[in-house]
């Protein structure tokens, strides 16, 4: 029904479009390839996801699952068996139709000794995937797992076709609403209207996403026209510019993005809870986001999305207080602080808020040497070998306060306490029980200050004004276009 | 000239293999796993054995050189890990924007450099000379990325006349995409035009202390007469220099320059892959342009002996 | 009638003066020979006429070409008159041709340029012919050959083509024929005489040896400094002129043979046995610069070897010295086996042609002549060292106050001076002079000879002077070797092979290198045909 | 002694200044160059901050003048390394390409070959790549680059001197080749150098700003211009400053460095010394 509800709203806002236009979007990073269900590079799904690809499942803008492919669906009671109903009369942009088959495939496919998903953990729990009638399939699990529908949601899960899979990484081919046309590598990526989409058309022509390393140039080409929209814009420090010009719109949302300061628990001093909450207090998160997001972020005291229902403030466990970080370290037996490393990745936030940090943490004596490096180094020394004093990333994965449960994770935070909560949360079913323990995993790692918790990271939508539809956060990687138009006169 | 085309030839070829060795070596140190990078933050470990075995990286560095290099010989550089398409195809991509960039921003400097350069030869001293020198100093002087944000600045978002950034394509028409690469060809240009012109004045001065300058000037030439009919294709070979060093050291000096306009150069490609560990592209590209390098190296020698009957005795 | 005159004509450069108040005339047909000294102005005078100075050049007086005043002209008109009026030749054959062009451009260049209109043909044609006039073969030197294809004196002959093609009234040649060897120099001398003769051009023939000019010019100027010591007509000149400096020129210039009293010793300090040094070129089969050669060298005596440029004396030198390996043959040193071993270096030493290059430039004469007390086996302290070079010095004729300078302070002259005390210091045995003299005017390369002979006598040193000037060598050694494409064509007492030579080649050397006495007869003689 | 030329004084003054604040900039500075303070971020130039603020309200000036420094001292380590692996490298080839054995002239002008083939800044990054970006890394790879232009420019000066009467003077006094190279050609070839170390050092200095502009080179909070520069490229639309100071700063030391480099040829080069001697100025005529 909320099906119905979308065509509503479309349909009342058909008549104010002036005419379709072809829509230049502006990213930052272009993918390396477009099969979503290959790497993990979010850059990807930025293109593809909702466009040209569609899971059974949708995730919208706020996070919520919604009918994709499968219209609707049944949860058995024990919640391990899924019957997905499938839409009818959709077609791959290759022609081929979409059944029942296709869904067993792509699945198969992700869950393979062969499969390069990098999200295959999604898929471990099916036991069996059964082809009930071409336009019916029944996935059934090992045991009841609430965020498999979220999962299924995500651009690693998305349907392909059996001829085409093996070429989606240079010529996708989807059932989604705009399909590939060609791909100017460095340049741009094409996107065209596909004329014989299953669900509400969409009034785009077609998008071209433009690949804009370079934040002068996000800026400059924004400016001359040559963008209609950066759902991502690079840089928060001259938003203002573009607020302050009625020809554009700023539109500041939330990613899934927790931007922490990773602390290597394994490793003395940061082993030490008293050291981590030393290091906590010693934070000014309003410095942090004023100084380093100017003011474009939203300060978090767990590793939680602010905007999820389940959040809880935490920012006040350790507000900002600088004697009682020194009278902590003088207690954990470092009165004249220590010396550490800050392992930074290549993007501004991490950078700009690594030289606050270290100077933040310089005020009670603990000595932090700098150490930028890209984003190879970083995953080959921090990730794998976590080989780190303490680093400053986002984790942009939603949903992701699981990672806590690994020991083996670069955190290195290993309390069983934790891991049993996150254990009842995969098991269970009830959601009023599922919140409760959600809120229970934030506060556990918030009081043991595992990392320091700093900001959520936020999605700068910049766009002509006149330009709707375009979303304005980022609970998962994806620019949907399909419910974008241009108001007004096409300039 | 046979021994002298030998000998150019078979040092080309040592030159090359040595650097291809020490190419990828210097990749097989560069740490980072280029499958770890596309794998993320919250890859599973079986999938990433998986890409592994795809991308044949779990075979030794021995195998892997050999294979590269007996690879290249027939054309084949082999499979771009990141972006699973044959680097040949994104290198001949790239280079469609380039070498046009190269030679765009080569002939602006010559252009420019070459009669600035004998002017200020021919009028020594004077106010011309000295304004275009000082130009020449400041060009030197300017790093040609800040030009080149500079040229953004005014040309883009103050004037709106071309477009900041990007590059569509060939098949968008020649003269569109002549006019996206007429601003970073001229921030290219500038450094390269102010050393040019200083050359060519030098060379030029030089020339016309020559004394079979003076024999044409006793026949009766007048000063300029002497100077275009005897001095100027004198004066033009360490010009030729200048210009084979300029058009490698352009065609891989244009890393910055592609990101400044974000263009779909060779440049970017290189630094994309060499952050991505797309380590395959890298050398790839690290050879051509090596290679690049040698051959308009050997060009250039291969013209002096068209100018200079000298050297095409090869007694010299 | 006059073709050309010069009026009270000063040149000076940025405000230094350079020529004061210079006349002379000449008429067509007529030879004037202006004679000097380095610095002497000689040169700039040959340019001032055909206005090609250098920049800040200021002009005063005038040079009147059949009565109108080049000085007038307009850079435009100057470049008509050099094009119809004038040509010139240069003292430097090897670069003065566009290394780039063909020798056919570059004469047919000249040729259209006096008449524009001419057609390719007769262009052709004519450009040949013109080379036939300069003795070039056009089977062996046709047109399209580069200037790197030939000889000095070829290349030299292809510039004298460049200036008749444009039949000029007045040829200006500065010293057109120093770089070159001394048969060339005879030849290309006859040459210019000949032209002379058949159009009737005039010609002045600017050089530095009074002996080079003397039965060639009809007129001679001597100039010194930028001034005109003494002019006149050759018939007459010799005998009346009065100014010192014309004396000495003269002097120099006839040189007198050398005293033959002197003992030569029975002990062999140099004995060259079958020595033979090849080149191996790219492709091409191996040059023997020196074949096969043998001499010896005995104690007191002084020992001359004479030969062209090319003919393998130098490389003969470089390997007694040591520098070069050569390939057959053997050196004996004090009846030892030479190879450049350093105890061996100190019975030899060597003063070299080019007083500017054979000093390092950065070193003071004190550290420049002590240098070859490093063979020493035992160093010598500093003081040592210094009163050595003291005395050395002083026996040059150089003052104490030389010992701190640096060799850019000295004049050739002296440095000359310097480089034998170089070479004495070590009190060698052997000393070989390689064209010691040769970069030096006449005037000082006399003293430097003087200095030379005297010396070796008092020091009871045997020298080795190589040469290519007969003259030189005939008035300071006893015994001569000719030498030809790295063969020793002829070996005898010096005073026998000037008075008979046996070998051709000897023959034509003696001929050909200018002899002052012989010219003047020569010319006496034809007088007297005149007048008969 | 021929009086100083325009450039020269000029030059020589620019290049004079900046290394005085460089020096200066050990002792003091008029802020701590580390010293963050948000609230007084994008200060105009004015009599508090003589060239502003940057976005995280430290004192530009402070920081050019470290910037200046640390430019400097990359640079001239860099060409420092160039020229003392370079010169010996030159000088050996010579030699040995004079006396017998073209072999070794030959392996050592291939190698250098070799290094000038390569892209520079490619193999700057791919070091930074596999070592880490810092300054020490920044020095290197600027200075491998100096190295052939050293060798090649000693090699060829050293061909000519080779030749000299007084080099064979010197081996008849038994001298060696190493001797001799030191004794004679060296000094004789300085001038040479000395022009060519400070054209490479202006050189260095643009390739030190490229690299830390690219974020190679010094690691923060330890200022570089070039990082300067690119920090300042998305805020010059509302604080120009931060972005004129660095650049210019660059530029003149750069100029600088170059009408000194052309000035001390003017006084040096031999060739034109010879000219004023002789005052052979072959035909100029007007």
């Amino acid at each position: 029904m909320k099906i119905i509800n979308l065509v509503i709203i479309l349909l009342s806002s058909w008549p104010c479009i002036a005419w379709p236009v072809t829509l230049n979007v502006g990213l930052q990073l272009e993918p390396p390839n477009l099969d979503p269900t290959s790497g993990a590079a979010a850059a990807i799904d930025d293109v593809v996801y909702g466009n040209i690809f569609e899971g059974l499942v949708r995730i919208n803008e706020d996070g919520d699952v919604q009918p994709g492919l499968s219209l609707s669906w049944d949860i058995g009671d024990d919640g391990k068996s899924y019957i997905f109903y499938l839409a009818k009369g959709v077609l791959f942009h290759n022609g081929d139709p979409f059944t029942a088959t296709d869904v067993k495939f792509s699945f198969s496919r992700a869950r393979s000794d062969s499969s390069t998903n990098a999200k295959k953990y999604i898929f471990k729990p099916i036991v069996d995937i059964n082809v009930i009638d071409p336009h019916t399939v029944m996935i059934t699990l090992d045991q009841a797992r609430p965020d498999f529908l979220f999962n299924i949601g995500l651009g690693d899960a998305v349907i392909v076709n059996k001829d085409s899979a093996d070429r989606n990484s240079f010529n996708p081919v989807g059932t989604g609403p705009f399909k590939f046309i060609k791909w100017v590598r460095g340049d741009r990526v094409e996107l065209e209207r596909y004329k014989k989409y299953w669900g509400p058309s969409v009034f785009l022509e077609g998008a071209h996403f433009k690949f804009i390393t370079d934040p002068l140039s996000a800026y400059t080409a924004m400016k001359a026209g040559d963008i209609d929209a950066f759902p991502n814009y690079p840089v928060p420090e001259n938003l203002f510019l573009f607020e302050n010009d009625p020809a554009y719109e700023v539109v500041i949302g939330l990613t899934a993005g927790e931007t922490i300061l990773a602390t290597n628990n394994r490793n003395p001093p940061f082993d030490n809870v008293l050291v981590r909450k030393a290091i906590a207090y010693a934070i000014d998160r309003s410095e942090l986001i004023d100084g380093a997001m100017f003011g474009n972020a939203v300060p978090i005291g767990s590793h939680f999305a602010p905007n999820h229902p389940d959040y809880i403030d935490l920012t006040g466990l350790f507000p900002h207080n600088l004697d009682q970080a020194r009278q902590l370290l003088l207690s954990a037996g470092y009165p004249n602080g220590f010396s550490a490393s800050l392992k930074l990745p290549p993007p501004i936030y991490a950078r700009r808020t690594g030289e606050l940090i270290a100077s933040q943490l310089g005020r009670v004596g603990i000595n932090i040497k700098i150490e930028n490096m890209e984003w190879s180094q970083w995953i080959d020394q921090v990730l794998i070998n976590k080989n780190y004093d303490l680093s400053i990333v986002s984790h942009v994965e939603p949903m992701d306060i699981n990672i806590y449960a690994n020991h083996n994770y670069y955190f290195g935070y290993d309390n069983d306490e934790f891991k049993q909560i996150i254990l009842d949360i995969e098991t269970n079913t009830d959601a009023l029980n599922s919140s409760r323990l959600y809120k229970l995993a934030q506060k556990k790692i918030a009081e043991d200050a595992v990392n320091g918790y700093l900001f959520q990271l936020g999605k700068y939508g910049v766009w002509k004004t006149g330009l709707k539809g375009m979303w304005s956060n980022y609970p998962i990687r994806s620019n949907d276009l399909r419910g974008v138009y241009l108001e007004g006169d096409k300039q | 000239m046979i021994s002298f085309l030998l000998k150019k030839i078979t040092s080309l070829i040592i030159t090359l293999l040595v650097s291809t060795g020490v190419i990828f070596i210097l990749i097989e140190v560069v740490p980072g796993d280029p499958v770890a990078f596309m794998m993320g933050l919250s890859g599973s470990t079986d999938a990433a054995d998986a890409l592994r075995l795809e991308l044949g990286l779990n075979v030794g560095p021995w195998d892997r050189y050999f294979d590269w290099v007996s690879g290249m010989v027939n054309g084949n550089f082999g499979i771009s890990y990141t972006y699973r398409v044959p680097v040949v195809e994104l290198i001949r991509e790239r280079a469609l924007v380039s070498v046009p960039l190269t030679i765009y921003a080569l002939l602006l400097s010559t252009v420019i450099a070459i009669p600035a350069g004998l002017i200020s030869a021919t009028r020594r001293g004077s106010l011309v000379d000295t304004s275009f020198m000082g130009f020449a100093q400041l060009g030197v002087a300017i790093p040609n990325f800040w030009f080149a944000i500079l040229l953004v600045l005014f040309f883009s978002t103050t004037l709106k006349l071309f477009s900041a950034s990007g590059f569509p394509g060939w098949d968008a028409g020649f003269f569109i995409c002549l006019k996206a690469l007429t601003l970073p060809a001229i921030s290219l240009a500038l450094p390269q035009a102010a050393i040019l012109s200083r050359v060519m004045r030098s060379s030029v001065l030089d020339v016309m202390n020559e004394d079979y300058i003076r024999t044409a000037r006793a026949k009766g030439l007048s000063k300029k007469q002497a100077l275009f009919r005897h001095g100027l294709r004198n004066a033009m070979i360490p010009v030729l220099t200048i210009l084979g060093l300029q058009f490698s050291f352009l065609l891989a000096g244009g890393i910055i320059i592609e990101s400044v306009f974000s263009l779909p150069g060779l440049g970017r490609l290189v630094f994309q892959s060499i952050i991505q560990r797309d380590l395959i592209v890298v050398k790839s590209i690290v050879t051509l342009l090596v290679f690049s390098v040698v051959t308009i190296t050997f060009i250039v020698d291969l013209l002096y002996a068209a100018v200079d009957p000298r050297l095409r005795e090869g007694n010299s | 009638m006059t073709l050309l005159k010069v009026k009270d004509f000063s040149l000076s450069i940025n405000d230094e003066i350079i020529l004061h108040n210079i006349n002379m005339e000449i008429k067509a047909g007529k030879v004037l020979a202006i004679v000097g000294e380095s610095g002497s102005g000689k040169s700039m005078m040959s340019s001032a006429i055909i206005n090609l100075l250098p920049q800040g050049a200021k002009l005063k007086g005038k040079i009147l070409l059949n009565n109108d005043n080049l000085l007038d002209k307009s850079e435009r008109e100057m470049c008509l008159h050099r094009m119809n009026d004038l040509g010139m030749i240069f003292q430097e054959p090897m670069t003065a041709l566009n290394p780039l062009e063909t020798i056919g451009t570059q004469i047919m260049e000249a040729i259209k340029l006096t008449n524009p209109k001419i057609r390719y043909k007769d262009l052709l044609k004519k450009a040949e012919l013109i080379l036939e006039r300069v003795e070039m073969d056009k089977n062996r030197f046709p047109l399209n050959t580069y200037p790197h294809k030939l000889s000095g004196g070829q290349r030299q002959r292809v510039v004298i083509a460049i200036a008749l093609s444009q039949n000029p009234k007045l040829l200006i040649a500065d010293e057109p024929t120093t770089a070159l060897d001394v048969t060339t120099q005879a030849k290309i001398m006859k040459l210019l005489m000949k032209l002379v003769k058949d159009y009737g051009i005039g010609i002045i023939l600017v050089s530095h040896d009074l002996a080079v000019v003397a039965d060639l010019a009809d007129h001679i100027v001597i100039m010194r400094k930028g001034k005109v010591v003494e002019q006149g007509d050759t018939k007459t000149f010799f005998k009346s002129m009065k100014h010192s400096y014309s004396k000495q020129l003269f002097d120099a210039a006839k040189h007198k043979l050398y005293e033959k009293n002197i003992t030569v010793g029975s002990e062999v300090l140099l004995e060259v046995l079958n020595l033979t040094k090849e080149y191996n070129l790219a492709n091409k089969k191996p040059l023997k610069a020196v074949n096969n050669v043998s001499f010896t060298l005995n104690r007191g005596e002084n020992l001359g070897l004479v030969g062209e440029s090319g003919c393998g004396k130098s490389t003969l030198a470089r390997c007694i010295l040591g520098l070069e390996k050569f390939s057959k043959g053997k050196i004996h040193i004090a009846g030892r086996p030479f190879y450049g071993q350093k105890e061996l270096r100190r019975c030899i030493n060597v003063v070299f042609q080019d007083p500017f290059g054979s000093f390092n430039p950065r070193h003071t004469v004190e550290r420049l002549v002590a240098e070859p007390f490093y063979v020493l086996k035992k160093p010598l302290t500093t003081f040592e060292k210094r009163v050595k070079v003291l005395r050395m010095l002083k026996l040059v004729g150089l003052g104490d106050g030389d010992l701190k300078k640096y060799p850019h302070e000295f004049s050739g002259g002296q440095r000359q001076r310097i480089a034998i005390a170089r070479a004495l210091i070590t009190e060698p045995d052997i000393i070989l002079l390689d064209e010691s003299t040769s970069a030096l005017d006449v005037i000082i390369r006399t003293q430097i000879l003087d200095l030379l002979r005297d010396l070796t006598k008092k020091l009871g040193i045997s020298y080795l002077f190589i040469s290519h000037d007969l003259t030189t060598v005939k008035n300071i050694t006893n015994r001569v070797l000719v030498m030809k494409d790295g063969v020793i064509v002829e070996e005898g007492l010096t005073a026998e092979i000037y008075k008979n030579p046996k070998h051709h080649y000897t023959k034509s050397l003696i001929e050909a290198s200018p002899d002052i006495t012989r010219a003047i007869k020569s010319k006496e003689e034809n007088n007297n045909e005149n007048t008969l | 002694m021929k009086h100083f030329s325009i450039s020269f004084i000029v030059g020589g003054g620019l290049s004079v200044l900046f290394l005085m604040g460089a020096l200066l900039s050990f002792f003091w500075t008029p802020y701590d160059v580390e010293l963050l303070n948000i609230k007084g971020k994008f200060a105009s130039p004015g009599l508090e901050h003589l060239m502003g603020t940057d976005h995280f309200g430290r004192d530009i000036l402070s920081m050019v003048m470290v910037g200046t420094r640390n430019a400097i001292a990359v640079s001239l380590i860099a060409v420092g390394i160039g020229a003392t692996i370079g010169v010996p490298l030159g000088l050996w080839a010579a030699a040995t390409c004079m006396n017998g054995s073209r072999l070794i002239d030959e392996l050592l002008m291939r190698g250098n070959d070799l290094i000038f083939a390569f892209p520079s800044l490619l193999l700057a990054i791919l070091i930074t790549a596999v070592f880490g970006p810092s300054i020490i890394n920044a020095i290197i790879a600027i200075g491998i680059f100096n190295i052939p232009v050293f060798a090649r420019i000693s090699r060829g000066a050293a061909l000519s001197i080779w030749p000299k009467e007084y080099i064979s003077a010197a081996r008849v006094a038994g001298k060696g080749v190493s001797r001799i190279s030191y004794e004679h050609i060296l000094p004789n070839i300085l001038n040479l150098l000395i022009v060519q170390a400070t054209i490479q050092f202006s050189i260095a200095i643009i390739a030190e700003a490229s690299l830390s502009y690219v974020g190679l080179g010094s690691q923060p909070p330890n200022p570089s211009l070039g990082r300067m520069l690119n920090e300042a490229q998305t805020m010059i639309f509302f604080a120009p400053w931060l972005a004129y100071f660095p650049g210019g700063v660059i530029v003149a030391l750069v100029l600088g460095f170059n009408l000194m480099g052309d000035g001390i040829r003017d006084l040096l080069d031999p060739k034109l010394r010879q000219k004023s001697i002789t005052g052979k100025v072959s035909n100029d005529a007007s």
